[in-house]
């Protein structure tokens, strides 16, 4: 022991002239930091409520419950997260996850009660005092929990595509799939939007497990065309997928294509085991080999009931086959589809016209029920003067040309009138056939009903898209081959009762241009001939389509539509799930008994309202 | 023509016109759900009829200063003929021209008219049948031209 | 739900041997009767409200911030807090978070040492829905099945500002004499003991302490 | 290392020999030969330290794993030695005698998945359980959800529902899939 | 210097007998779990035969929370949440041991500023308990102006954590693939001005307690460990450098970014708990020096997080590794074994308090004067929910 040591203690004396550490309001002078983690923001109008917060809570601490403005928005579950601050730990996991940006953290954290079961609040629309705290913790740039970019698809180059009809996406590889099924959280919100109400999540699941044969029976579950829509479908899930609201959407279609190509053809009816069918001994007669019509066959097999399918082409498959060119669907993948269908005990009558070569009065006598879907296949008339000058095609009869191996002939210089997928199918199809193509489109690219993926591969393929131009009149060229089309520059403006702006037409500033032909691609209409004039009553015909009740069923009893000719959407997965769900809605008009509440009957039609 | 309810008149007489032709039409309509379609032309132009009438009646006033959207998509389609079996495509082409015409003939007048305020209610005639167009153009735009 | 006290005034401290039985009181807890006159009583609760004494007992990652509380930053003690080290000198007992069962035993030990009037704050989100720990095997997943609570402090863990705030607020709470959890205690015994015993398995100790 | 491995390959028949990482190699060898392994590579191979000792129950094989690390500071390796066990009463020989702390970690085996290391001291004394009255809290067929559930319950005022079926309910209640 | 004594066969680890406490002659004491001087939540079984302990069994387990059962039930995502429960004043040596064997067993490589921000991290985190521990120590033998002084900087150093990772305590900083974010603004000032603090603060302690007269007569001799007491008990850490053993896990076998940074391992010649406190003494500083080269030297941009899968069902190759890093009290370490599936089938968490408080304490006590039992358990620098997890 030295002096030293005895007098150290002293030295706490030192401290008495420093700055003292003591924090004189605490609960005043110190919010959190600027990043802390403290209760719970949600913007509820950015919300979709996927949910995935509450997948990702490790302790349970967040319940998903319905709020009622939020019911029924497109894309969106109508549920919110709701806290239980008797779990939450304040990890910010649910931040980190949340596929909308919408929950963020405060930084309040001062919460005193003396009721325990007062900890709950719905952020975002359960008042609280931090909701608009500006400070608190949120998900840092450049930090994600799930790959936010998808995988690229394998692409024939540009210039490789054009030479030939060859299937321009490749598909994915096995690694590649996995990788991009990982990407999916799940929430289910595809399902919904989806018109057949596909099972994505669990048919994504599949893939990551690799189990391809339960993905292939999960999607047979809701799509007999999987192989179909696994290329060409317009894929509405994923304008909605969570995924893609800050990152891109999860190729939803792509891994769909991708289980349908890792199974032959040759498993599927051991695989979807429907062998198992009791016939029931009705009889079901369908008009229109299409989507619409085959899925309708499909699903009232798997019911038991006996379909007789009614095609005016010599094969079946519709637009499908005559409208989608086979660079976007092989005629292969779509055989693969029908011919299990047809597999299954469907009587196929092809070449057969309604009308000519058998009334259809006749199939209401022979038949217990009937189902119509005979598309949209009459071309739309620009009705402009010159139109009907020889050297003016129609989009879809060149489809139908290539698809039958006849030679259009578009001859070199080729303009197309329209922006639908028609009008790119159609330009697409004119460069490979050798031609140089112009596109003009009345309204903006981003306008374009197209997929934006057809718009921008037919631009990458060289086709020139002409945006803002009118076609005001054709006439005759010099040269006695070609045709001469005068357009002129519309300018946007904005209606003044809402909408979309409508493009005006800009007298002064017009061009004239020719052409070796002109391919019109301008929309489609139903052809209802068929039918006699007194049933064209009984059904219900508005604006040329017909408008069912809630399972597919017409004013007239035994006769149920679905497909392009009965909604507004016009594609083949609306025609596949009104297929699905006019076998629904016959096998309970054939089984009165079974479904004693039915609803298939004349009476009921439209009082449900009309199918979304 | 001299007095601003002889105007008025003949407007409203055109308008009921208007409505018989779509009605007649409808009864000879063949296609499948034209009918409807035409009847709820004629309701249409009823209800234009009613608006001239509470404009002659002092309930309503027209409004000639009023900028009407002009979108221009009749002017250059070509003239279809009402058959029997008018397409809702034709129909809406009809009812454009029909409109536009009127349109025009009101237009005329109003250049005519040495009277200001005579010219005043061609002008708001004008407009309002240039209403009339925008409102069948805009249905052609929306759904005949929707693929386009 | 809850069962009123029973009429029979003395505990029979089953489990413990005749000889052990004599080491402790085995007389009902007596609930805390407000003095007669209303001066005195609030006289009483601000004098109580305003020496917190806060037992030294961490049972839980709570603690880890009860230091910086009662050290100079925070500097509790101004409020009259201070931490004390035997239950028999304490009056609020800080409950830090989790429980579990084992130290639940020795919670409602040192609890029920404590002398009236005594006061429970819970500390974080354990108490309140079992919080992080809500799966686990060994930890209770609401703590006022066992000891009546006065207050609770959501977080995880919440900060030492909120503890401040925290102690005002009982503060307050007392001083409006609203802080009856003893008495609910003594009043509810019955059913507390039987939540007690239905998750201490090896009940090797007297029903009431003190 | 390879030497040393080769060797207890040929020595102790030591199977599954597998560098991990650098650093870390991982071997198994039969119960019986355990203690005698880990005994000489403690006194003659420098592996000093016993990092810890634990189990790895394989519920669907039968079996628990139980792994001894050991240390070697010179060579800074690491050796992680395993051993197999039947999961229905086996007991295992004791390394208590070889580590001051090899008890505690057998204690705390005992306790979590019942294995009897014989000649252990104070093994059936509680370690972090008291008045436990389950099957032993680690073994994975006990269901630590279902029994907080029961016995400690959970606060009342909760309920969520799926996204997906409450779209299904409310937005499109005849369609889908599960309708066949 | 390294210093391997080999295993000394000699020493005996044999179970005392219990002490037969009908004679009258001796008292059977209970310090804890309610008691001042326990350090956290735990109890010793002290056997007294006047003041001095002639028998010693530690009793743990009121902290246990089932941490490795609960992992089992967790995915790889949720489980990085609950590790930093494990241990209050350190929680982001779980954090870093856990991200780190996720990442070695799924093969994902750790960005460059993500490395350095994790050395940061921990080393912030190690001054912080070394602070919080020398208040203890001093509180332990009675001088409590020193864990005002120490709790309240450590705090400064929580302020730090706070404006970095969002929270005081449980940071859950560190996660699988990287870190949660980049160093705000104007960090790097503040952390330094807090460092110049700091060890302004550790001169004044190391004068007013170091020196003291009281603390040196109480601390000097008491719970001396041999070195032959090392590896038999497995004592690591500053307890076993307090001896002359140059071991230390960030040199031996660096981790993160420890190898580019510049110390020197801290060694004693006292094996008692003066010894032992003067070596954290001086770690601490050593921790200020490198928080301080890891402030000049940390990348402000680029990534911080690597290319991660989807968390949400995030599997994992089969395999088993071991990790583990020097936390303030040694060896701290994560075993981790994956099935391939989206669960972890058994995580073992090693923290060095395992032996220091059971095996070594309950050696150590006996002999002991009761009124320095706290002083000697502080000084191991136990911790208990790392035992019993």
């Amino acid at each position: 022991m030295n002096l030293k040591d005895l007098l150290s203690p002293f030295f706490v004396w030192q401290r008495a002239f420093e700055k003292p550490y003591t924090s004189m309001r605490p609960t005043i002078d110190r919010p959190g930091a600027p990043a802390y983690r403290g209760f719970h923001i949600n913007v509820a109008e950015t919300c979709v409520g996927c949910g995935s917060c509450h997948t990702i809570c490790q302790n349970h601490a967040i319940d998903m419950v319905p709020v009622e403005q939020f019911q029924g928005r497109p894309g969106d579950s109508g549920l919110r997260p709701r806290f239980d601050y008797g779990r939450c730990c304040w990890c910010g996991l649910c931040v980190d996850i949340c596929t909308a940006a919408s929950l963020r953290m405060s930084n309040e954290y001062a919460w005193i009660t003396e009721d325990p079961t007062e900890f709950h609040f719905t952020a975002g629309v359960d008042d609280k005092a931090w909701q608009d705290n500006e400070h608190g913790y949120r998900r840092a740039e450049g930090y994600h929990l799930y790959p936010p970019k998808r995988i690229e698809m394998d692409m024939l180059s540009p210039e490789e595509s054009v030479q030939s009809f060859d299937e321009v996406a490749r598909g994915y590889n096995e690694e590649q799939a996995k990788k991009e099924a990982d990407r999916c959280v799940e929430c289910g919100i595809c399902v919904a939007t989806c018109p057949a109400h596909m099972d994505v999540p669990d048919y994504i699941h599949s893939i990551r497990d690799g189990d391809y044969e339960k993905g292939l029976q999960l999607m047979y579950r809701t799509n007999p065309f999987p192989a179909t829509c696994g290329r060409i479908c317009t894929r509405r899930c994923e304008s909605v997928c969570p995924v893609g609201i800050l990152g891109e959407p999860v190729a939803i279609r792509w891994l769909k294509r991708f289980i349908v190509d890792q199974v032959d053809a040759g498993e599927y009816t051991r695989i979807l085991n429907n062998d198992a069918v009791v016939e029931s001994g009705h009889r079901v007669a369908i008009i229109g080999a299409g989507p619409g019509g085959l899925s309708a066959a499909y699903y009232l097999r798997q019911y038991g009931h006996a379909v007789s399918v009614f095609e005016a082409q010599a094969s079946a498959g519709g637009m499908l086959r005559y409208g989608v060119p086979s660079y976007r669907l092989p005629d292969a993948d779509l055989d693969k589809d029908i011919e299990y269908i047809v597999s299954l005990g469907v009587e196929m009558n092809y070449n057969t016209r309604i009308g000519k070569d058998i009334s259809f009065e006749q199939l209401l006598q022979d038949y217990d029920a009937v189902f119509l879907s005979t598309g949209l296949s009459v071309p739309s008339s620009m009705r402009i003067q010159g139109e009907d000058h020889p050297r003016v095609l129609s989009g879809l009869q060149v489809l139908a040309d290539v698809a039958n191996g006849r030679d259009p002939g578009i001859g070199r210089k080729v303009a197309v009138i329209g922006g639908g997928n028609v009008a790119m199918d159609a330009s697409r199809v004119s460069r490979r056939l050798g031609g140089d193509v112009t596109i003009l489109y009345r309204r903006r690219i981003a306008d374009m009903p197209a997929d934006t993926e057809e718009i921008h591969e037919s631009q990458e393929e060289g086709c020139t898209i002409v945006p803002q131009a009118i076609p005001v009149e054709i006439v005759d060229a010099a040269d006695s081959s070609q045709v001469t089309i005068k357009w002129g520059e519309a300018e946007m403006v904005q209606d003044p009762k809402g909408g979309r702006p409508r493009p005006v037409l800009q007298e002064d500033r017009m061009h004239e241009e020719s052409y070796d032909c002109i391919i019109s691609a301008i929309g489609q209409g139903s052809n209802l001939d068929y039918l006699s004039r007194e049933i064209q009553d009984q059904l219900a015909i508005e604006w040329g389509k017909f408008s069912p009740g809630e399972y597919q069923h017409t004013g007239l009893a035994r006769v149920f539509v679905g497909g392009d000719v009965a909604n507004r959407t016009a594609d083949a997965i609306s025609a596949i799930e009104d297929g699905h769900h006019a076998a629904r809605g016959i096998n309970r008009f054939l089984n009165p008994d079974a479904y004693p509440n039915n609803n298939t009957s004349p009476d009921t039609t439209r009082s449900e309202g009309e199918q979304q | 023509m001299n007095t601003v309810d002889e105007i008025l008149d003949y407007a409203i007489d055109q308008e009921q016109q208007a409505a018989d032709f779509y009605a007649s039409l409808a009864k000879r309509a063949e296609k499948a759900g034209m009918k409807e379609i035409l009847l709820e032309f004629a309701e249409e132009e009823k209800r234009h009829k009613e608006r001239l009438l509470a404009v002659k009646s002092g309930d309503h006033e027209l409004t000639p200063e009023q900028e009407v959207l002009d979108l221009k998509i009749s002017d250059y389609l070509v003239e279809v003929d009402a058959s029997d079996d008018i397409s809702y495509q034709d129909a809406l082409i009809v009812a454009m021209k029909r409109e536009r015409a009127a349109y025009e003939l009101y237009s005329d007048m109003a250049e005519k008219v040495p009277e200001s305020n005579l010219r005043q209610v061609f002008v708001g005639l004008a407009k309002e049948e240039a209403k009339h167009k925008l409102f069948f153009e805009s249905e052609y735009d929306e759904r005949v031209l929707m693929d386009n | 739900m809850i069962k009123s006290l029973s009429t029979e005034d003395t505990l029979e401290n089953s489990g413990l041997s005749a000889e052990e039985q004599q080491l402790f009181c085995n007389a009902r807890p007596k609930a805390y009767e407000p003095y007669p006159i209303k001066a005195v009583e609030d006289f009483a609760n601000w004098a109580r409200a305003n020496s917190l004494w806060i037992l030294a007992f961490g049972t839980g990652c709570g603690a880890i911030e009860l230091r910086p509380l009662m050290t100079a930053r925070f500097d509790a003690n101004r409020f009259g807090v201070a931490g004390r080290p035997t239950p028999r000198q304490s009056s609020v007992f800080v409950i830090g978070g989790y429980a579990s069962v084992k130290t639940l035993k020795r919670i409602i030990r040192s609890y029920e040492q404590m002398q009236g009037p005594k006061f429970v704050i819970c500390l974080g989100i354990c108490p309140v829905n079992g919080g992080m720990y809500f799966d686990s095997y060994n930890t209770i997943n609401q703590f006022d099945l066992y000891l009546p609570v006065d207050l609770y402090i959501t977080g995880c863990m919440p900060r030492p500002e909120v503890l401040v705030a925290g102690i005002m607020e009982l503060q307050k709470k007392i001083k409006q004499g609203r802080c009856d959890g003893a008495n609910r205690y003594v009043e509810n015994f019955d059913w507390y003991k039987a939540n007690q015993k239905k998750v201490i398995k090896n009940w090797d100790m007297p029903d009431y302490n003190w | 290392m390879n030497e040393l491995t080769n060797r207890l390959k040929v020595d102790f028949d030591a199977s599954e020999i597998t560098e991990r990482k650098p650093g870390l190699t991982t071997l198994k060898v039969a119960k019986d030969k355990a203690e005698t392994l880990i005994r000489e590579l403690r006194d003659r191979e420098g592996f000093t330290h016993l990092n810890f000792m634990t189990c790895i129950d394989y519920i669907e094989d039968g079996i628990f794993t139980l792994v001894y690390m050991l240390h070697n500071y010179e060579q800074k390796q690491t050796l992680g030695i395993h051993v197999d066990i039947g999961r229905d009463g086996e007991e295992m020989v004791s390394i208590h005698h070889l580590w001051a702390q090899a008890w505690t970690y057998q204690r705390e085996l005992r306790e979590a998945y019942g294995i009897r290391f014989p000649g252990s001291p104070r093994l059936d004394e509680d370690f972090v359980l008291e008045g436990w009255d389950q099957i032993p809290p680690m073994r994975r067929e006990f269901d630590t959800q279902k029994f907080s559930e029961e016995r400690f319950g959970h606060r009342e005022g909760r309920q969520s529902e799926v996204p997906r079926d409450h779209m299904k309910v409310t937005l499109y209640p005849n369609r889908g899939g599960d309708e066949q | 210097m390294t210093q391997s004594t080999g295993h000394s066969a000699s020493l005996d680890f044999t179970q005392p007998e219990p002490v037969d406490l009908s004679s009258g002659k001796y008292v059977k004491l209970w310090q804890g779990p309610q008691h001042p001087g326990i350090t956290g939540n735990m109890s010793l079984e002290l056997v007294l035969d006047g003041d001095t302990i002639i028998e010693c069994k530690t009793h743990v387990g009121y902290l246990h929370r089932a941490f490795e059962k609960l992992m089992e039930r967790r995915n790889y995502i949720q489980n990085f949440t609950v590790v930093c429960r494990i241990a209050v004043p350190e929680p982001t040596f779980n954090e870093y041991l856990y991200s780190a064997a996720v990442e070695e067993l799924s093969g994902i490589e750790v960005p460059e500023r993500a490395i350095w921000l994790r050395t940061m991290n921990l080393e912030l985190m190690r001054l912080a308990s070394f602070l919080m521990w020398i208040g203890g120590i001093s509180g332990a033998f009675g001088k409590y102006t020193v864990p005002n002084w120490t709790l309240a900087y450590r705090d400064y150093v929580l302020d730090l954590f706070e404006e970095m990772t969002g929270a005081r305590i449980y940071h859950m900083y560190i996660v699988p693939g990287g870190v949660r974010a980049g160093m705000p603004e104007g960090f790097e000032e503040r952390a330094r001005a807090i460092m110049d603090g700091a060890d302004k603060l550790l001169d004044q302690i190391e004068r007013v307690l170091f020196n003291n007269v009281v603390f040196k007569a109480r601390s000097k001799g008491l719970g001396i460990i041999t070195p032959d007491m090392v590896d038999p008990y497995g004592i690591v850490g500053p307890n076993a450098r307090a001896c002359g053993f140059a071991r230390d896990l960030r040199k031996d076998e660096p981790y993160l970014a420890y190898d580019q940074l510049d110390f020197d391992i801290v060694t004693g010649n006292e094996p008692d708990a003066y010894g032992r406190a003067y070596c954290r003494l001086l770690e601490t500083r050593q921790s200020i020096n490198l928080i301080r080269q890891c402030l000049e030297r940390t990348p402000t941009d680029g990534p911080f997080q690597a290319d991660m899968p989807n968390v949400l069902h995030w599997k994992i190759p089969p395999g088993e590794t071991y990790v583990k890093a020097e936390c303030t009290r040694g060896e701290y370490g994560y075993y981790m074994v994956s099935d391939g599936s989206e669960y972890v089938r058994r995580v073992h968490v090693r923290g060095p308090s395992y032996t220091h408080a059971i095996a070594v304490m309950e050696r150590l006590a006996v002999g002991t004067n009761i009124a320095d039992i706290a002083g000697l358990m502080v000084s191991l620098h136990t911790y208990p929910p790392e035992i019993e997890r």
